[in-house]
């Protein structure tokens, strides 16, 4: 079998790997119903989010089909309306701390000196501090307010993210290709560009589903911690409701099966992908 | 005045604890009308009736469980220090106060066997109960003088709630009688008394070692996770039915409702409104409420747009639904507000008609002023109460129908009384268990010192300085009842409700009684509670 | 051969230097990043009516007053010598604040720890041979990887804490006059939670370092000079992943501690990691600075023993003599 | 007779390509076969198949192979404890790579131990002593309780060896035993493999790209060329009249047997490293090294690796700033690290990577590889240097719509000539040339090398040409550097060198490159 023929094979098969993957399509599954859900819930929703429909706690019923909250407001209402700000902000979060660890990630791996063997080693020291306690002391500053929350979740992942880009950077700088375009002398930021960026993306990628995945755990721990914007959203309504778990599980159930199935399905999709980019760089 | 900077360091060093405690030291600093006929001698023992009458004598030991929302690191065992749930627990059952408000809500002697005045209201003389200190020493006047004067010389808490006290022409009679001679005549004197931060301690007090005489010593103490006590057989009111007594501290009250009936606790003191039924539907578990004269108080702020209108404030008042606040919030758990405060104060005026919800009204009136709807307003809240949230949240609904564009911004306990603190333009403040007088001296007047709604009215002043100055009852009840409507018509608080004080009891906890105009449950007396079986 | 101590000593050394290089910069960066908070100490600690005197005053007792790099020392310092200062909120010391919650946590993550690291290790061993277990461990493992620790918590709750049925306590009212040991039912979820909590990835390391090593050359070469599975599992890739796998603990330990702040809420139990939240909330910026360092040491300290078994049980760096 | 395998195909999945196809392979005992062959000729496949193992994702479509009776795959193959039981005992196999191969923690004494353990024979420490001393090792206790780490490479081969033929096998198969060794081991190696076969009675089959190696070690050759067998015979009868034309192929590419083309200008010098010294850190790599490059003249710096080769020629084109010492072109200095060399330095030395998997960047066109070169060192236009981009590649060999393949779709030879291109494409007048063979296939090294001598000769180009390998030296260079440990052996005509060695080093370099020639 020739080299040639391998690889040509190979090359568009990202996409053939993932097809024939049933755990992709069942993330996908999970992370569109949910994501459809959180877009068009609002206009979905039977009753407004926060009006009273009835009593507090009322079991699932006609008018309100999962029961109704500690406040007496509709659970169906709140799940739907729940996700729309919740899903922009783990998206913001996830890309603002991507894109800053990738740029910190790439020029630590780029310019090799002291104040880069310095910086690093402040960027690692970081991860010595649970992400948790990191966003606590961030919000504890800033407050709660959702771009403060959003930014907080942003700026806990970012050593974490330079971490993994340097890494993959330095793979890169020492191959001979990047030697090859250092010895025509190409810039710094012409490397940057055209050598390391295009290389790394793949590492990036991966990456990136990483920290949607941890960006939304975190912002649905923090609105459970009571830390949240005190806006209406899962982690808030299990935050809210989990006292009357005996009364009306359904409004802590339906956040939790929520959430759940999001994560989740983040997570197949996620290593669905993974697993497509590993498998084709294999070759 | 130097109770503000004094008074001021515990409100911040408090806001640890979750529910903020500013009504105690309003109570405690509590200087107003004399109640002549509460200066009568002999335990008032009327009161609601308890849920079980039954007394029982325990054969064993008998260790009664008591939970709370929350202790925390802040918890002093200095009564004279104390600012949060935990302190004012360890004072009420470590020490006495001369003075107490008991279960109809009026105040009677307690470690006092008298409070009588003399023929002017500022000499009176306090006699005492033939108490002793858990070192077996008896409780003398002299350690009554030595408290007071403890309080001025090292510039506590109750120093500045006590103006009139000079701490000078505080003097021992005799073993049992102590004489104060006041600055100025204060008819209120018993009621200012009532604190737990006024908790008479022994002359030699070593807060590291609390010896006091209440019904319980101090057996442990695990800040911000529980308190335990012993009883003390030789409390000069009678053992308490319980032997031992844990007070244990939970982060809310979600937890510390399902601890009641997971059986980890007897007593759940702050039972959530929103979990009665989690307590009703559980066996072996019953739910014990009175109604209080605390309550959740909106503050509108005169000095901020658009709340320097009174028509907005009005139509403000107007745009809350009282019942459905009830309703929803409390799960029907409290009484009706009507903007004024204290209806369990003798000169609380009933005659002003309730307001109700007028969504309609209050647009007019906003219309009428010239506004265009809707109005958009800050309402900044925290969660001083575990209620608190949840009332801001049915306000910015309420409004919403009434032309109100509320936007509610919640930050944390210590950000709310920060540096921000007074200049929100809408908040929600936890006050209460005050008289009128006390409230008005605290929260209404021009000079009151936590008017955080700048409200200056003076007509209201004026009938606040004659009323406080006149003896006789009817012509009193008159000039208040015209302070109250002018609070009524243009007043820049809303009072939608009373918060009822709710309790989970397991069915074997006896003795349980009412206490209309205390703060916590039972007043934080457990002192009363048995357990049978 | 002595060029191998040689080298494994120089390696240890710089690895202590390491993590004691690591620790001062995250006290320094705590330490930093807790000054910047907005917001004034001595105005905290005094209140909104303090008069300038009074602030000043205070802020003399404090040593605000000083440079920074001063308060820093003088900050670290006292940690070195045990006093880890006194709270803002209670004006209590901080040691005596959190003894009994830092013996309530310690309990649970010790015993979560003692028996994640066996249950995760069999896990993973039984997960590296494909096959059925491997199938079933594998999806347990991806779901709860998925989860936010607080829904670990509650499902449990939901499942076992009075949702369906009533068998164990949802909330852990410790008594704090006995140890945390003595009152076993109130532990058994809050540890369940940390061991499921912690559990997946160590199974999840352990099966992809030992299926690494059993595609290694040298397993290969054993399975084709005959020996078979159990043995080339258990005597050849078990003692080469040890260290990778010690490593792996180390960040177990992370998990746990990072776990212990969603866990102490769910269960309202009384140890740092509440104690932690509402230091936050309250701005008590003194315990939020010990419970940071206290993390980050114990962590560093859990990192370093890793890293050193990961070096002595690197079998490269044995030596014949 | 030893082993048998018969009409043997074996195939990815149930329906896809063969590995190997219908193979017929008869084993005698103390014979060595040598099965020869290219990357992707399935030697290495049927060289597990004989201990009845297939690689992942591989089927046995058709056919049975056996040893001393035991069937390994087949219908009715052994499995299980009888499948243990054959290998390492009835036949064992020798890995590619001992570093990787020997357990790394289990001392020599622990792995013999482990073997009879697991085929429940009894070994006494003699046996281990006798088997460690013929394959040329100590036999002392202090040795067997070493680990492999504490080994060198040739050391850890013998000891695999050794473990081979410890339970005294009927078969003994040997996979490119003598990848990654310097060529003195090698040779060692080799015969070791045919002493062992000889003495113990074993069939020994040595799997190996290396046909002058096979032609010294094996009775018979086998010749395989996608998963069939194209050639068998005696190395003689090989060399004498090969009829497969792929066999022909290889001969043809081990027999290189030219000379350098004339040097254009021998007398000027273009290059000159003078009192080169570099290193990693504290660990020193060259030590004070000299060399000169005239114009149009081809250097071969020639050493195994770790003798500094490849730090020689970063340092050269700027890519190994961490050296003492000048580089002078034309006389001129040279600035230490590239980006400090103006352009035209920078466009007279170009390099040529050893690897060509990873010197181009796989996320871009070839000819744009190649394109930059021109667009940054000529300042050519986009459109310009695209142009140039494509008519080198042509130059080098590859067709006009190679520019728009990407790397990963070239093979090896096809990715060396477009590294080749981007050096072209500079305008270059040296061209340094970093083992760009090493990790080519014998008949596309062939090729290179034919291309290297036709560019240099048509433009006139001076190079650097690093290679381990003195034949290929002999092939290019009109002049050799023999490094050893960073240190500059001896230095010379080609001619000189390779007929009158001065060092014992070089002498031994020469006669391993003479194998079996």
């Amino acid at each position: 079998m020739s080299l040639h023929a391998q690889h040509s094979k190979t090359s568009t098969s990202v996409w053939h790997f993932l097809r024939s993957d049933p755990r992709l399509w069942a993330g996908a599954v999970a992370v569109a119903a949910v994501v459809l859900l959180a877009i068009a819930g609002p206009w979905l929703a039977p009753h407004d989010p926060s009006a009273f429909v009835g009593r507090l706690y009322l079991r699932p019923n006609a008018t309100s089909w999962l029961g109704t909250d500690v406040l007496g407001r509709d659970v169906l209402s709140r799940l739907l309306a729940g996700g729309r700000l919740f899903l922009i902000q783990g998206l913001a979060a996830a890309t603002f701390g991507v894109l800053a660890g990738v740029l910190l990630g790439i020029l630590l791996g780029v310019t090799k000196g002291r104040t880069a063997a310095f910086l690093l080693f402040c960027s690692d020291s970081v991860m010595v501090i649970p992400q948790i306690l990191l966003v606590l002391l961030i919000l504890a500053a800033f407050g709660s307010a959702p771009l403060t929350l959003t930014i907080a979740v942003a700026l806990a992942q970012v050593a974490y993210t330079a971490r993994v880009i340097f890494a993959a950077t330095g793979r890169v700088t020492t191959e001979d290709y990047y030697r090859a375009a250092r010895a025509v002398g190409m810039g710094t930021g012409s490397l940057v560009l055209r050598e390391v960026l295009p290389n790394v993306a793949p590492a990036v990628l991966v990456e990136y589903g990483v920290r949607l995945s941890i960006s939304f755990v975190a912002l649905a721990s923090l609105s459970y911690l009571g830390f949240g914007s005190g806006d209406v959203d899962w982690g808030a309504m299990i935050h809210e409701n989990q006292g009357g778990i005996a009364l009306q599980p359904w409004a802590v159930v339906a956040p939790v099966l929520v959430l759940a199935a999001f994560l989740l399905g983040m997570n197949l999709l996620r290593d669905a992908v993974a697993r497509a980019l590993a498998a084709r760089s294999a070759r | 005045m130097e109770t503000a900077s004094a008074t001021g360091s515990n409100e911040t060093g408090a806001s640890r604890a979750r529910p903020f405690r500013l009504l105690s030291r309003l109570t405690a600093l509590a200087a107003a009308a004399a109640l002549l006929t509460a200066c009568s001698t002999g335990p008032a023992a009327t009161g609601s009736s308890p849920v079980t009458a039954e007394s029982s004598s325990p054969a064993g030991p008998t260790v009664l469980r008591v939970g709370v929302v929350s202790l925390s690191d802040a918890d002093a065992l200095d009564p004279a220090k104390a600012t949060t749930t935990g302190g004012y627990i360890a004072s009420r059952q470590l020490f006495d106060t001369l003075t107490e408000y008991g279960t109809d809500g009026s105040w009677k002697p307690q470690l006092a066997a008298s409070v009588t005045p003399g023929t002017t209201a500022d000499k009176w003389t306090v006699t005492l109960n033939a108490a002793k200190w858990s070192d077996g020493k008896p409780v003398t006047a002299a350690d009554v003088v030595a408290t007071v004067k403890r309080w001025f010389a090292k510039k506590l808490p109750p120093a500045g709630s006590l103006p009139f006290i000079d701490p000078n022409k505080v003097t021992a009679t005799d073993d049992k009688t102590v004489q104060f001679t006041l600055k100025y005549p204060t008819v209120t004197f018993p009621e200012a008394l009532t604190s737990p931060t006024m908790a008479i301690v022994p002359a030699d007090f070593d807060p590291a070692k609390p010896i006091g005489s209440g019904p319980f010593v101090l057996a442990s103490n695990d800040p911000g996770v529980q308190l335990s006590f012993t009883a003390n057989a030789d409390y000069f009111g009678g053992a308490p039915a319980a032997s031992e007594l844990e007070v244990k501290s939970f982060p809310d009250s979600a937890s510390a409702a399902s601890a009641l009936t997971a059986g980890q606790i007897d007593v759940d003191a702050s039972l959530d409104p929103s979990l009665v039924d989690t307590v009703k539907t559980a066996e072996g578990y019953q739910v014990f409420d009175y109604a209080t004269s605390g309550s959740l108080t909106w503050v509108m702020n005169t000095k901020q747009k658009p709340f320097d209108d009174p028509a907005v404030r009005q139509a403000l008042r107007l745009a809350v639904d009282r019942q459905q606040l009830i309703d929803q919030v409390y799960n029907g758990y409290g009484t009706l507000g009507n903007d004024v405060f204290n209806p369990f104060d003798p000169m609380y005026n009933s005659g002003l008609a309730q307001r109700t919800y007028d969504p309609e009204a209050a647009k007019k009136l906003l219309t009428d002023a010239g506004y265009t709807l809707p109005v958009k307003v800050e309402l900044v809240g925290t969660n001083n109460q575990p209620t608190s949230e949840r009332q801001n949240q049915a306000l910015v609904q309420q409004a919403k129908a009434a032309g109100f564009d509320v936007e509610y911004k919640f930050v944390d306990s210590a950000t709310f009384y920060g540096d921000a603190y007074g200049t929100y333009p809408l908040s929600l403040s936890y006050w209460g268990f005050l008289g009128i007088f006390d409230q008005a001296a605290f929260t209404v007047t021009k000079t009151a010192p936590y008017n955080s709604s700048h409200w200056v009215n003076p007509e209201f002043d004026k009938l606040y300085n004659e009323a406080i100055t006149t003896v006789e009852d009817t012509k009193r009840k008159e000039l208040v009842a015209g302070m109250q409507q002018i609070e009524y018509d243009s007043g820049a608080y809303i009072v939608p409700l009373f918060l009822s004080t709710v309790v989970g009891l397991s069915d074997k906890v006896t003795g349980a009684q009412a206490y209309p105009n205390s703060d916590g449950a039972f007043g934080y007396n457990f002192r009363i509670l048995g357990l049978k079986g | 051969m002595s060029r191998t101590t040689q080298v494994s000593t120089r390696l240890i050394i710089r690895r202590v230097l390491t993590g004691v290089a690591m620790l001062v910069t995250v006290s320094v960066l705590v330490f930093v990043a807790t000054q910047a908070l907005p917001g004034d100490i001595a105005r905290t600690i005094l209140g909104q009516n303090a008069t300038a005197e009074q602030l000043t005053q205070l802020r003399g007792e404090l040593g605000l007053d000083l440079p920074v790099w001063q308060q820093y020392l003088h900050w670290a310092t006292g940690l070195l010598t045990g006093d880890l200062g006194t709270s803002l909120a209670s004006g209590s010391p901080v040691a005596e604040l959190l003894r009994v919650r830092v013996l309530n946590s310690l309990t649970v993550v010790l015993i979560a720890l003692v028996i994640t690291l066996p249950l995760g290790l069999l896990l993973g061993l039984a997960a590296a041979r494909r096959g059925p277990a491997d199938v079933g461990i594998s999806a347990a493992v991806q779901t709860i990887l998925s989860l936010p620790e607080f829904v670990v918590g509650i499902v449990l709750v939901v499942l076992f804490g009075g949702g369906l049925f009533r068998w164990l306590p949802p909330t852990s009212p410790l008594d704090p006059r006995q140890l945390a040991w003595n009152q076993p039912r109130l532990l058994i979820l809050p540890i369940a939670t940390m061991v499921l909590i912690a559990l997946p990835h160590l199974v999840e390391a352990t099966k992809t370092l030992l299926r690494e090593e059993l595609a290694s050359d040298y397993v290969r070469w054993a399975r084709l000079s005959g020996l078979g599975d159990v043995r080339l599992l258990t005597g050849y890739a078990l003692p080469n992943v040890l260290g990778p796998i010690s490593q792996v603990a180390g960040v177990t330990v992370n998990y746990l501690l990072g776990g212990v702040v969603a866990v102490e809420t769910v269960f309202a139990f009384p140890g740092i990691g509440s104690e932690l939240v509402a230091a936050v909330a309250a701005r008590d910026i003194v315990v939020v600075q010990v419970i940071a360092i206290g993390i980050a040491a114990v962590l560093l300290v859990t990192f370093l023993i890793a890293d050193l078994i990961g070096l002595l049980t690197n079998p490269r760096l044995r030596r014949s003599r | 007779m030893t082993a048998q395998v018969a009409e043997l195909s074996i195939g990815v999945g149930s329906d896809g390509p063969l590995i190997v196809d219908g193979l017929e392979l008869e084993l005698a005992a103390g014979e060595v076969v040598g099965i020869a062959g290219e990357t992707g000729s399935g030697k290495t496949t049927l060289g597990l198949a004989l201990l009845g193992h297939l690689g992942p994702g591989l089927q046995l479509r058709r056919g049975r192979v056996s040893a001393a009776g035991v069937e390994l795959l087949g219908p009715a193959a052994a499995t299980g404890s009888q499948l243990r039981a054959a290998r390492g005992r009835t036949i064992a196999y020798v890995p590619q790579d001992p570093a990787g191969a020997l357990a790394p923690h289990l001392r020599l004494e622990a792995a013999f131990a482990e073997l009879a353990r697991a085929h429940r024979v009894e070994l006494s420490p003699d046996r281990r002593a006798e088997l460690l001393t013929r394959v040329g090792l100590p036999g002392d206790d202090a040795f067997a309780r070493r680990y492999p780490h504490e080994l060198s490479g040739g050391q850890q081969q013998r000891v695999a060896i050794a473990l081979a033929f410890c339970l005294t096998p009927s078969v003994v198969v040997m996979d490119e035993p003598t990848t990654g060794l310097d060529v003195t081991t090698k040779l060692l190696i080799a015969d070791l493999a045919r002493e062992l076969a000889a003495s113990e009675g074993a069939s020994v089959v040595f799997i190996s790209h290396d046909l002058p190696l096979l032609f010294r070690v094996a009775q018979r050759l086998v010749v395989m060329h996608e998963g069939r067998v194209v050639e068998t015979g005696t190395p003689t009868a090989l060399l004498e009249h090969a009829e497969h034309p792929y066999t022909q192929r290889l001969l043809a590419a081990w027999r290189l047997g030219g000379s350098p083309a004339p040097a254009s200008d021998g007398t000027r010098q273009v290059l000159s490293v003078r009192g080169l010294s570099a290193g990693y850190g504290d660990v020193q790599i060259l030590h004070d090294l000299d060399l000169s490059l005239g114009v149009g003249e081809c250097l071969a710096v020639v050493g195994e690796s770790g003798s500094g080769k490849t730090t020689t020629a970063r340092a050269i084109s700027g890519l190994h700033a961490e050296h003492s010492g000048r580089i002078l072109l034309y006389g001129e200095p040279l600035a230490a690290e590239v980006a400090k060399r103006d352009r035209a330095q920078r466009r007279a030395i170009q390099y040529v990577f050893q690897n060509p998997w990873g010197s181009l960047n796989p996320r871009r066109r070839v000819g744009a590889s190649v394109a930059i070169t021109a667009q940054y060192l000529r300042g050519l236009n986009r459109s310009d240097a695209e142009a140039l981009a494509v008519q080198t590649l042509r130059d080098v060999g590859l067709r006009a719509d190679h520019a728009q393949a990407m790397p990963q779709h070239l093979s090896g030879g096809q990715r060396q000539r477009a590294a080749l291109a981007r050096a072209l494409a500079a305008g270059p007048e040296v061209l340094v040339c970093d083992e760009v063979t090493s990790s080519l296939d014998a008949s596309v090294q062939a090729d290179i090398v034919a291309l290297l001598k036709q560019i240099q000769a048509e433009r006139g180009l001076s190079m650097v040409f690093i290679t381990h390998d003195l034949a290929l030296a002999g092939e290019l260079a009109h002049r050799v550097a023999v490094l050893k440990d960073g240190r500059l052996l001896e230095t010379g005509p080609t001619r000189d060198v390779l007929a009158h060695p001065q060092h014992d080093y070089t002498a031994e370099l020469v006669r391993a490159a003479r194998l079996a020639g």
